[in-house]
């Protein structure tokens, strides 16, 4: 099947992506900060489907919508958050913040600028019907042992998480 | 109503565990709307998350102040009144009452109605216990008993609905005996209790007691031991369950319970799971009471020799029967007139309810909904 | 025009795959209102059945016995006051209910109830269907949160945790049976719904008997993983009445509440959908292998108009059965139309060109309509669990469970 | 009341059936058994003939008898005088105690004599009486399967120690005697109203205690009517 109206859904759900991503900054309530990133991260998932990325954008939307940003939620919902609701969101480190946003701009542009020269314009495979088999070979494939480092830290992160949460081991 | 916070004063609630999250407790108000208190207790707990930090029970929604409309009423007038309190087990309730006050004045029920009062309490006791079964499978999720102990119940407030008129608030006992002769053919009807109803009990046993889901519900919640449960006063099946084999129907016999062969059930663990065992149980020794005393029903009258105007003695007296809930006692003090200069009646759901802060420490939400089915409270008697 | 309408009934694709926006259009429609219908229909079964089970009678008032029931709520639920509280999050509170409807009714675009009988048929399909049903929780726990209230918080506290717990044993158990479609030499696997489907065509037998017991012991996780999923009982504590009051939605009133409950009964449907799919064959008849040939599928294929007729005949009876007294004709003869209405359908499901479009239609429908009728016997019989238990027997009971059955599914595909 | 013939069984002495530690209760031993009390005489008269003037020939009912036991006696020997009087009353026991001594002989019988089981407080108003309150403890022991009262007297302006750390039980009895009659127990955890509301006026079970007067004031505070009845 063709696709259909390309720009435009690519516009609508970059825009949100964005409109999402400002918000979680400037809500004050945690919880509809939460909420904003879940519009992002669900905008996201719907541009990797446009790359003919199903398998990804499905993973995005299991692991971080349902699993993740719920357990966010869960945290925030659990902790009182009556202070941060009060305090000022911009009040330290705006320097610092502005410097980061310069060198993130600038390098940007230079990607923009420079980037045809950088990463040469590839036609990109369209593997549609067997996302999941090609997503499969690469990672227990070509980048097994780099699979296998990151599952190993997550394995850590895991335990760290449990030893520190749990009152009595 | 008052800020709930205020009422946690007495609480020595202790800090809840430091977590990373800080978590601070949670203060719930269960009831006095809540659909599984039974009525409306009003139940503040104080949470970690979902573990029972304390607990304090405001109760009182239901007071009547029953002692003091019995100084204002003689002692004729007064007897429909206690059936009001324990509203599940009103004939428990009149039979404390009677024999108290027949205590007073000194007088003895004839035998034929000491029979049939322990006939109709016995069924009383398990009207209540069939009451208490379904709520409290309800409040622990299971449904269906509810609606089959409700069918059975029925057949026992249509025995009493047959003697003495009235299916809940029962009055059936006067002061000195019974007003009214059994029925044509309640006998009959009881013996036919007597036959549906154990089937009956084997098939709530059927849904329930080796349900995994509801040993796990029950089994090790909500416990007390023995000796706490005697130094908190707490009675009936609640005390049985915890190993006590104590019962007023055996310990001190009253109307006619010294004539029946029958067992008193106990548990060991003292937990929700045992309580439900021993009450299970002793619905079954109340059939065997039922039908000893129906076949050795004696004849004769039924109504000892009572002045007109009650007016007895003066002096006081305490008297105590088995409630289907724990000890009820009732303690009258009387100056000589027509109206007792004071009634005391020691409800056994109001000194059980103590219990409850202990039961529930230290566990989860859920289980407090569990044990305050197992205490097998009725607000009625708690409140009076 | 007319033409574009047809090309597709020609087809052999679901409208999506074969990029006929008129009759995906349609397809949505039809599903969406049967769904509808669906959950109507399930609300009022499960208020008869379950009062069948509890020796009383359910609804017997509004039509005859209380047919019209489900549409007296309704239209109640409609026209109630929608209470919003004073302190609540109005915007969270007001967008919840939607989140949840939304994801519930979302999943069936790729629920396959025919080889060509679906929306479309995403090649990541399965992963779709768990995506999309993850999302109902966040529904869940921004009512819990918007309401403000102590009792929903904890609702919702629990039925995140508890969802979250669920899904991972539920997803290992649906890997298993994703292991299955790619052995047996019949090609490479598939995440396709309408491929899970075909692939158990082709091995001639349903996952759940494939690899006996593996196949059986995942459709068991599952299946008790997919109660858990959807809040019902004996896993139903985020909504526990008696600890909780209503969980979650204590808070809702009116039209809110009842796309709760729209929400609830579509999710239950759609969790069912899966596990017939992937476990019991989806659209495809009993016996595929024992009982082949051409006169069984003729049999087979006369099963609706059969069903449709019982139905009927049901009716008459309860017809022959109601109180000859004027305050009863009404019910009487609303029993009949209705009674009349499913006999013309079930002849009309026995002509030949709908029969064979109706047929596995039907089959799925009816394997789907086993499991509500299971959630309701569920829920007449158990006590709740609590919520440590239900906790621990996510995640040591089925967790593990699931592993093990999916490390020997993949075994055992190795070997044969 | 003056002696009279008919006096109730005399009480058994409770050592003779008193079994040692069992838990299981045996049948009463002192609680007189129906069979054994005596019949009672004719309804008194008294009731329906108030007229009949000759004090000999009025029948009264039982009436107390002094109440010996090794218990009483042991405490009397303590306490001396503190015992007012023991006394069974239609086979029920019951001491009256100095209010000075009480909490002392209720400590005794918990830790001493087995009366672990504290059945009921409550008590009592004579609006007369100098000490207007008289407060009453119902104790149980399960080893001597066993009952008596403790009565002691207390004027309205006694604080009175709460029993509380010999009976947990007591806590919301006592909270129920002060809700209605107004009696404080120092050193009760908690000692607040338990029945009524929290900002009820008055002590409803004392026989001062207006009714009417509390309805009428309700009613025409807020419901601006003059009167309720």
């Amino acid at each position: 099947m063709a696709p259909v109206a390309t720009t435009f859904f690519f516009y609508f759900l970059s825009g949100l992506a964005v409109l999402g991503g400002i918000l979680v900054i400037t809500r004050k309530n945690p919880v509809h900060s939460a909420l904003a990133l879940i519009l992002t991260l669900l905008a996201v998932a719907g541009l990797y489907l446009m790359l003919y990325a199903p398998f990804v954008a499905g993973v995005q939307i299991i692991l971080y919508v349902g699993g993740i940003m719920v357990l966010f939620l869960f945290v925030i919902m659990l902790v009182n958050l009556d202070k941060s609701a009060k305090e000022d969101q911009f009040n330290k480190q705006w320097l610092v913040g502005m410097v980061a946003a310069a060198a993130l701009l600038g390098l940007f542009m230079a990607v923009y600028l420079k980037g045809k020269y950088l990463f040469p314009i590839q036609e990109a495979k369209l593997p549609e019907q067997s996302n999941v088999q090609e997503v499969a070979v690469s990672l227990y494939g070509n980048y097994m042992f780099a699979f296998e480092i990151a599952s190993l830290l997550l394995l850590v992160a895991i335990i760290g998480a449990v030893v520190m949460a749990k009152k009595r081991i | 109503m008052t800020d709930p916070t205020t009422y946690l004063s007495h609480l020595e609630l202790g800090q809840p565990d430091k977590t990373f999250l800080d978590s601070n407790e949670l203060i719930i108000n269960m009831g006095p709307q809540h659909p599984a208190t039974h009525g409306v207790l009003r139940v503040i707990l104080k949470l970690d998350g979902e573990k029972v930090l304390g607990t304090e029970c405001v109760i009182g929604y239901l007071h009547r102040g029953v002692e003091k409309i019995a100084e204002h009423r003689t002692y004729t007038m007064f007897n429909p009144y206690v059936d009001r309190m324990d509203y599940v087990a009103a004939v428990s309730n009149g039979l404390g009452y009677c024999e108290a006050v027949e205590k007073i004045l000194n007088v003895q029920a004839p035998p034929r109605a000491n029979y049939i009062r322990v006939i109709l309490a016995e069924l009383n006791r398990l009207a209540s216990h069939m009451l208490w079964l379904g709520t409290h499978a309800l409040d622990i999720g299971a449904m269906t008993p509810l609606f089959y102990t409700f069918r059975d119940r029925e057949e026992i407030l249509k025995i009493f609905e047959k003697y003495c008129g009235a299916r809940l608030t029962t009055h059936a006992f006067r002061i000195g005996g019974c007003q009214y002769e059994t029925y044509e053919g309640f006998e009959d009807d009881v013996k036919k209790f007597l036959d549906f109803v154990p089937p009956k009990i084997d098939e709530y046993e059927e849904l329930l007691t080796t349900n995994r889901i509801w040993v796990e519900r029950t089994k090790g919640v909500g416990y007390i031991s023995g000796e706490d449960c005697i130094a908190l006063g707490v009675t009936g099946p609640v005390l049985r369950a915890s190993g006590v084999k104590w019962d007023l129907r055996k310990a001190q016999p009253y109307a006619a319970y010294s004539d029946f062969d029958f067992e008193i059930p106990i548990g060991q663990n003292g937990d929700t799971y045992d309580r439900y065992i021993v009450r299970m149980q002793e619905m079954r020794q109340s059939l065997r009471i039922i039908r000893q005393a129906i076949d050795r029903i004696p004849e004769g009258p039924i109504m000892a020799k009572i002045p007109k105007v009650i007016k007895p003695p003066v002096g006081e007296i305490y008297h105590s029967i088995e409630a289907p809930k724990g000890e009820l006692g009732y303690f009258i003090v009387s100056d000589g007139s027509t109206q007792p200069y004071r009634i005391r009646v020691r409800p056994p759901s109001f000194v059980n309810l103590q219990a409850l802060d202990l039961m529930v420490r230290g566990q989860l939400v859920a289980d407090v909904i569990a044990v305050i089915g197992t205490l097998d409270i009725v607000l009625g008697e708690v409140d009076r | 025009m007319l033409d574009y309408i047809k090309s597709y009934l020609d087809m052999n694709a679901t409208p999506g795959q074969a990029g006929n926006v008129f009759w995906a259009t349609v397809y949505i429609f039809v599903v969406f209102g049967g769904v509808s219908v669906a959950v109507m229909a399930m609300n009022w079964l499960e208020r008869k059945a379950l009062a069948h089970f509890q020796i009383r009678l359910g609804p017997m008032r509004v039509g005859p016995h209380g047919l019209l029931q489900p549409i007296a709520d309704a239209l109640k639920l409609l026209t109630k006051e929608d209470i919003i509280p004073s302190e609540a999050d109005k915007f969270v509170f007001w967008i919840a209910p939607l989140i949840i409807l939304c994801a519930s009714f979302t999943v069936y675009i790729v629920i396959p109830f025919g080889p060509t009988h679906a929306i479309t048929d995403l090649n990541i399909g399965i992963l779709f269907m768990l995506g999309v049903s993850s999302l109902s929780v966040l529904g869940v726990v921004m009512a819990g949160w918007a309401s403000n209230s102590h009792y929903p918080l904890i609702g919702a506290l629990r039925s995140s945790a508890q969802m979250v717990s669920y899904e991972v044993a539920m997803g290992l158990a649906v890997v298993s049976a994703i292991l299955m479609t790619s052995l047996n030499k019949t090609g490479t696997g598939t995440l396709s719904m309408i491929g899970i489907v075909q692939a158990q065509q082709a091995q001639q037998t349903w996952f759940l008997f494939k690899f006996f017991p593996l196949g059986f012991i995942a459709f068991g996780v599952f299946a008790i993983a997919m109660v858990a999923e959807t809040n019902r009982a004996p896993f139903d504590l985020p909504e526990a009445e008696s600890e909780l009051t209503a969980g979650f939605h204590t808070e809702y009133s009116g039209l809110r509440w009842s796309l709760f409950m729209l929400g609830e009964y579509a999710a239950m449907i759609a969790v069912s959908s899966i596990a017939v799919t992937l476990w019991l064959g989806g659209w495809m008849r009993p016996f595929p292998n024992a009982l082949a040939g051409e006169t069984w599928d003729l049999v087979f294929s006369l099963f609706p108009g059969f069903t449709f007729l019982a139905l009927a005949v049901f009716c008459f009876i309860g017809v022959a059965r109601m109180p000859k007294h004027p305050y009863f004709r009404i019910q009487t003869i609303g029993l009949a139309g209705f009674g009349a209405v499913l006999a013309l359908i079930g002849l009309i499901l026995f002509a030949p060109p709908v029969r064979d479009r109706i047929f596995d239609i039907y089959w799925f429908c009816i394997k789907v309509a086993g499991f509500m009728y299971l959630y309701i016997w569920y829920r007449a019989t158990f006590p709740r669990y609590r919520f440590d238990q239900l906790m621990k027997v996510g995640w040591k009971v089925l967790l593990p469970i699931a592993v093990g059955v999916l490390i020997l599914t993949a075994v055992m595909g190795v070997i044969f | 009341m003056a002696e009279e013939t008919k006096s109730p069984a005399p009480p058994p002495d409770p050592a003779a059936g008193k079994p040692s530690g069992s838990v299981e209760p045996v049948p009463p031993a002192n609680q007189a058994s129906p069979s054994a009390v005596p019949k009672p005489a004719a309804p008194p008269p008294a009731a329906a003939k108030p007229a009949a003037p000759a004090a000999p020939a009025k029948p009264a009912g039982p009436v107390p008898v002094p109440w010996d036991s090794p218990l009483v006696a042991s405490l009397k020997r303590t306490y001396g005088s503190g015992i007012r009087e023991a006394s069974t009353y239609l086979g029920q026991n019951y001491m009256i105690v100095d209010s000075a001594a009480v909490m002392d002989v209720l400590k005794i019988l918990r830790n001493e004599q087995e009366f672990d089981y504290c059945v009921d407080i409550t008590a009592l108003h004579y609006p007369q009486r100098e000490k207007q309150f008289d407060l009453i403890w119902i104790l149980y022991s399960f080893a001597r399967n066993e009952r008596i009262r403790v009565k002691t007297e207390i004027a309205e302006s006694d604080s009175f120690p709460s029993s509380t750390s010999i009976w947990p039980t007591a806590n919301w009895l006592e909270r129920e005697v002060f809700d209605m009659f107004g009696i404080t127990f120092e050193g009760h955890p908690d000692l607040k109203r338990i029945l009524l509301p929290d900002g009820w006026k008055g002590h409803p079970l004392r026989k001062d205690y207006g009714i009417i007067q509390q309805d009428k004031e309700w009613v025409q505070i807020n419901l601006g009517i003059e009167s309720g009845q």
